[in-house]
């Protein structure tokens, strides 16, 4: 049994071989889509999209008017943005229901901070994106020194960022009458312009912009593959040397600064400042149900800000779709909730079809 | 005081009214409120919190008017006071008092106010209703069905708002009376008919954000905005023009007769009586406007200003 | 000759169960170390102690005579102790090579790199197809592949690959060859002379004895959570070591650990 | 090199020895208090609850009243139940956000069919719960067999049923009166008894009973182990030969089952039947709040439904020590807030200092 | 003879990659069949075909003469296929027993099992124990520890004793000693001749040549995602078997696959 001691000789000279090449003839245009969806995920809520439009508009020609579209945009602008947040964090395999809270309270300090204090509108929007900033530190504090789960965590700051909010402004509403007089930068993403034919505000290009540049930051820096890698598996990215609690207090501080942007974007729309403004309760909600509809893994690590705005964008053309159809607003509810679940289950049909 | 929610400024003023109140009487005062509209959970457990407390009496404004009555049953069998503030019970003698206004008033002197300002174009109005929330608690059914009553719309059930045939009513949406709602729900309407030209809304913040939606497509002067409430911010609106006219209507005043009535009853066992011909103590409501039509009667807005509350 | 890496009295409990026992360890410089002992020993444990990725209860280290104070993984690499977890930790829905450059990613030149930080994909693509290729792991088919998708040897070649790459003072391999095949698990002991050949000193953690003789300058044997003692491959045989550290046999005074 | 050959002859003659034993010496009482917690995570809410009792107790000696603790129970009721359907859930690594709106539903259904179509109460009951079972069995098929994950699920049937309730019912109140007079049963849970000078419904009795099978079920029978195994790793799961999607889909229809009897214990302690209930809106969030602060992993998996009990006790003492401490309402939000925090603080430091 | 498990012309896709590539299979009764084979050959795809975890693309399957279609795990373990996966499909926070048990629970007898369906812990504790001291796996010191606690090779005793207990028709082993010390691998073997003895034939995928041409009957030798050859140990050498297996040596046509 001479062998046993040199049957490894045989692979000791390298031989560099060639590996067979299986690459899948695309038999046609239904198949090469398949393998197109399959590679590109974030394509499937864009069908879904696409179909969306095409059926309301089919239901009511009004839909498919420019100014229509328009509005979507502009509705989706803030749930947009605070989705962007969202989607830092659950791409962290967190979770966060305070963005809503935070954009509120922060839209009430930049108002407080100029009607009540007199500081000038620029200075005051400062302090509000820094306290949005630090709010989210905060958050992150607490999920990565204190091990607490985002989910606890984020419930509670919720609660404390809101009743803040309430007892901090006492409820008042700050005019938007007298913030176009006196402190019009406040109002500044709410200006419009003409754009083929239609009104835009400019909080319709910031969202742009920033889900563009927040792409780029998760797709080609360090740190977006870091974000990534601590969602993914947090013990391996930390014993593979990324660390974990620094990103993950910078993800958490950042979702909160770009819910300071929305708090800013929110006075633009509403004109007024208002403590009592819903996106504070449902703003969490809408803003998850964006990121998952556009294919963010709750799990973390997998998904892309992109799918998110275009979940948002879902959600904002069945609303007005539904509205437009004529659906009453219980019954718009109610398919709103049917239409989530389709989309989603859609989605998931394609993919394993595609597989 | 037990309120429906604390993040509606109505019921902020009203627990400031109390607090107020309650200090000059040197009464001990603690405030509890729901959670949403329409939570009546929060308002049961505030209750009994009252009664393992030893309070003597509760202010409430219910948010469920029937869902809420065992409850109050059982504070008055534990020989509490119970005074129902802005929303009467249901049936309306399960509380000892009720001080209230009459939100169906107030919606019919806003729809009455509307139709008569619009005059022969009435009969053609583009009508949006801006109501509060799908759970469609009473103030929300009250306010919209007492606006189209004083429009001349036909209810269909008084009990419940949506269900109107009317061809002049493009649509309800919900805004739970915030300027966010108000201004989305504007746009949902507007969309489904860009040609309407009267807009009912549930409160003054809520017309606000409809006067944005508005303003974005350069209507903002040719649609009548209604709304109830009368808080300052409100009644500044409406002399600003955002606003055609508002049913205002005193929280303050509520409060704080109901602070004193409690103040009686644990003094000497006295307990309130009801304004002349009502079941209920009416706290009043006045239709503020400047621009006043024959047939309804209003006050300026500079008197609202003086009773104005916020 | 001082130990490179030295350990004195390492104790690590978890519960009820002692992992690591009074354990003592070294390191010399420039040499091959095998680690041998039973499944649940206390092997991976002690490593991973070395490695910053547990914290001792009790115990000292020392890396190049100075005494060293790990609070996580990446104070080791600071240090240049690059490590093969068990594990392998990789995360899953990354790229190879992703995975590969984790937390030392290269940026691009000029510009874009030094304001925009953009990372140079291509760069860190090339290189990984190039380490791969050198492990003989050809049959990876796409360097963009997540991990997930690889097959356990794949992986594990994967990590093998990266500790190779980056490792300067001492490189940590637990089980590295465990599921590859013979063709890559030769390669890994190519690679292991080849990074001892540059001066760098290797702790090797293997339940493959051929292997461990073939290579080894030294063996450690860890026996229920400490080092019984530490042999010469060129003066015992595998069955003594075998039976050293299954206790079949007492190993001679010599070479018992103290 | 004959050893290459032999090595391995060594350890063919078997010999069992001994293992050393590492007992560890528990050397002083706060040594053996945090092995014994460390054995028992279990028993750390229960530490954060006798702590909070005693700090209520002392602001305001009401509150050590036995009426007052009984109130307690009483309030938690229904967010225990619906926990335990929580708890079902969470551990399969889902999460349910229609718990409460199913709660509604079903509530309504009882009342409306024996009011509505004047069918007896027990009949209108059993519909009610089989309805409740269905509903939950709905979101269980969505989720194993259409592979939507349960977030989206039950964020789109909670808007279906919470919408279906208010449309169905028509948002009209059954009265209190009038179930008292025509259907007693509606009421059954409502009933009153005297209990160490205090008065406890048997809603009370029903959610330690209901406590106490669960725990037992998902501990001692295979089913429950099966649940544990699907949360923890559905694949390993799966391959270990757990029918994976047939246990979703019971867990989801049990869980609705119990929101059917929520439903019924909320026409006992509310009198009425109203289709406007905020358990309809916020019952999601408490059930999870109670299910998390009990330490169960939204994970999946790990966890109790003891704990999930302890998790509800803690936060309906928090709400009625602060009430009676004199918080107003937005206070109460904000200190409720920051207990919850702290309270999951407190565990996680206890368990990481005994670990 | 007839095989017990047989497949023809199994394909399995990966997107770009394909795993199994018109691949077939042959099981004999009473067998030991080795599968060896590079990394990422598609062993482990080939063999999750034959269990039910992966369902092939095209291809067909029989066991004793008849075709199967597996749509799940599950469907394979009814029929008596039992399978340690190279990923062991453990729950890491349930106990040991609870693990071994996991889909065919012990119930107490009388009134508490039958009724109350209650789980007879004890009896599956002391099983567990008793097959994991077979496998010599003594270091576990408590059977009710999560499996998380446990370490690599540990974890891997856990999946082999409970495919060895509860086995009837086939026994399939994906590296079942990878991460086992020597006298742990030395059980498991000794346990594989101890299951072929009952007569039940196994399918072992190893990449350690000498245990491969200690215990297999034949070797099927898996390359690119195909057989390419079946060889009896008695013929060949290790090195033989290496060679074609990596490809430096043609096998010769009478042992290559149609
Ligand atoms: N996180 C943990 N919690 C509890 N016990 C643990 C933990 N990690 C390891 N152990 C225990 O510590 C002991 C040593 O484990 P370790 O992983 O160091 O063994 P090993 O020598 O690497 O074994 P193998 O060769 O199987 O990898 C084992 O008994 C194991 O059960
Ligand atoms: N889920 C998957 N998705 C994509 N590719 C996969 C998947 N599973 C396996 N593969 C690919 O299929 C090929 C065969 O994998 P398989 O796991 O069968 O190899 P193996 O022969 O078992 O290798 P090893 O000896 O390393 O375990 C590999 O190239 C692998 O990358
Ligand atoms: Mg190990
Ligand atoms: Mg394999």
């Amino acid at each position: 049994m001479s062998n046993a001691e040199n049957f490894e000789d045989v692979v000791k000279s390298r031989r560099d071989e060639k590996v067979a090449e299986f690459d899948l003839i695309e038999k046609n245009v239904f198949h090469r889509l398949h393998s197109l969806l399959h590679r590109t995920p974030a394509l499937v809520p864009l069908i879904v999209l696409v179909v969306a439009c095409v059926v309301f508009g089919l239901i009511n020609a009004n839909f498919w008017r420019i100014s229509t579209l328009s509005l979507i945009f502009q509705q989706i602008g803030i749930v947009g943005i605070l989705g962007i947040a969202q989607s830092l964090v659950v791409l962290t395999a967190g979770i966060d229901l305070s963005v809503g809270a935070m954009a509120v309270l922060t839209s009430v300090i930049m108002g407080q901070f100029t009607f009540r204090y007199g500081l000038p509108a620029e200075v005051a929007i400062a302090i509000g994106l820094a306290a949005g900033t630090m709010m989210g530190a905060i958050n992150g504090v607490l999920v990565a020194r204190m091990r607490i789960p985002p989910f606890i965590v984020t419930l509670g700051t919720w609660q404390v960022f809101l009743a803040t909010n309430y007892i901090y402004s006492a409820n008042e509403t700050i005019r938007s009458q007298d913030i176009e007089a006196n402190a019009p930068a406040l109002q500044f993403w709410g200006t419009a312009f003409n754009f083929a034919g239609a009104r835009v505000t400019l909080a319709v290009v910031l969202l742009i912009v920033l889900v563009a540049i927040m792409a780029y930051v998760l797709r080609h820096t360090a740190w977006g593959r870091h974000v990534y890698a601590v969602g993914d598996d947090p013990e391996a990215a930390e014993l593979a040397g990324v660390p974990r609690k620094r990103v993950l207090i910078q993800a958490y501080a950042l979702a909160g600064f770009f819910c300071g942007i929305a708090g800013w974007v929110m006075i633009g729309r509403f004109g007024s400042v208002s403590p009592s403004a819903s996106t504070g309760i449902l703003g969490n909600i809408q803003a998850i149900t964006a990121v998952v509809i556009g294919g963010i893994s709750l799990l973390g690590g997998r998904g892309t800000i992109v799918g998110m705005f275009l979940g948002a964008l879902i959600v904002g053309v069945f609303e007005m779709g539904l509205r437009m159809a004529g659906a009453d607003a219980q019954w718009t509810y109610l398919l709103i909730g049917v239409l989530i679940i389709a989309a989603v289950a859609i989605d998931q049909w394609i993919r394993k079809v595609s597989s | 005081l037990i309120t429906k929610t604390d993040t509606n400024p109505f019921f902020v003023k009203m627990r400031e009214g109390a607090e107020a109140k309650a200090k000059e009487l040197g009464i001990g005062l603690k405030s509890y409120a729901g959670k949403v509209d329409g939570d009546n959970e929060t308002q049961v457990a505030a209750i009994e919190t009252c009664i393992a407390d030893g309070a003597k009496g509760i202010l409430l404004t219910a948010s469920s008017t029937s869902a809420i009555v065992p409850s109050v049953q059982k504070a008055r069998e534990a020989g509490l006071l119970v005074i129902a503030l802005d929303t009467p019970l249901e049936p309306i003698e399960s509380a000892d008092m009720t001080f209230a206004t009459d939100n169906f008033l107030a919606g019919e002197l806003i729809g009455k106010w509307a139709a008569a300002s619009l005059g022969d174009k009435a009969a053609d109005a583009k009508i949006a209703m801006l109501d509060l929330d799908v759970s469609q608690p009473s103030v929300d059914v009250l306010r919209d069905q007492g606006f189209l009553q004083g429009f001349g719309i036909d209810l269909g059930d008084p009990n419940k708002w949506g269900d109107e045939t009317d061809p002049r009513i493009v649509g309800n949406d919900v805004t739970q009376g915030n300027e966010e709602g108000g201004r989305k729900a504007m746009e949902n309407l507007l969309a489904r008919d860009p040609e309407i030209n009267v807009v009912y809304t549930i409160n003054e913040p809520a017309a606000a954000g409809a006067y944005e939606a508005l303003k974005a497509i350069g209507r903002e002067k040719d649609v009548l905005i209604v709304s109830v409430d009368g808080g300052c911010p409100g009644v500044a609106n409406v002399a600003d023009g955002v606003i055609g006219a508002t049913s205002q209507q005193y929280p303050l005043l509520m409060a704080s007769k109901g602070i004193e009535a409690i103040a009686a009853w644990a003094k000497d066992g006295v307990k309130p009586q009801a304004s002349e011909g009502k079941s209920f103590f009416d706290t009043g409501v006045a239709l503020v406007t400047d621009k006043p039509v024959d047939g309804v009667e209003s006050i300026s807005v500079e008197d609202g200003r003086k009773l104005c509350w916020g | 000759m001082e130990p490179l890496l030295k350990a004195r009295n390492l104790v690590k409990r978890y519960g009820r169960v002692t992992a690591l026992d009074q354990c003592d360890f070294d390191l010399m410089p420039g040499e091959i170390l095998a680690v041998i002992g039973d499944n649940g020993a206390g092997k991976s444990t002690l490593i991973k102690a070395l490695s910053g990725a547990v914290i001792p209860d009790a115990g000292t280290m020392w890396l190049d005579g100075a005494p060293i104070e790990f609070s996580s993984p990446n104070d080791a690499r600071a240090k240049g102790i690059e490590t093969v977890y068990q594990t392998l930790a990789m995360s899953p829905a990354l790229s190879i090579a992703d995975n590969m450059f984790m937390g030392r990613e290269l940026r691009r030149p000029g510009f874009m790199g030094n304001w925009l930080r953009k990372l140079d994909h291509k760069a860190m693509e090339d290189f990984a197809r190039k380490k791969l290729s050198d492990l003989g792991l050809m049959t990876i088919q796409n360097i963009n592949q997540p991990v997930e998708t690889l097959s356990g040897g794949q992986r594990q070649g994967v990590a093998v690959a990266r500790a190779a790459a980056f490792g300067s003072r001492v490189i940590i391999l637990d089980e590295p060859t465990a599921a590859l095949g013979v063709k890559e698990s030769r390669r890994v002991l190519e690679l292991i002379l080849d990074v001892r050949s540059r001066g760098i000193p290797i702790i090797l953690i293997s339940h493959n004895m051929p292997h461990v003789f073939e290579v080894a300058d030294r063996i450690h044997i860890h026996r229920l959570g400490r080092r019984l003692c530490v042999v010469d491959p060129k003066d015992y045989t595998m069955s003594d070591a075998v039976a050293f550290m299954t206790g079949a046999k007492e190993p001679p005074a010599d070479v018992l650990a103290a």
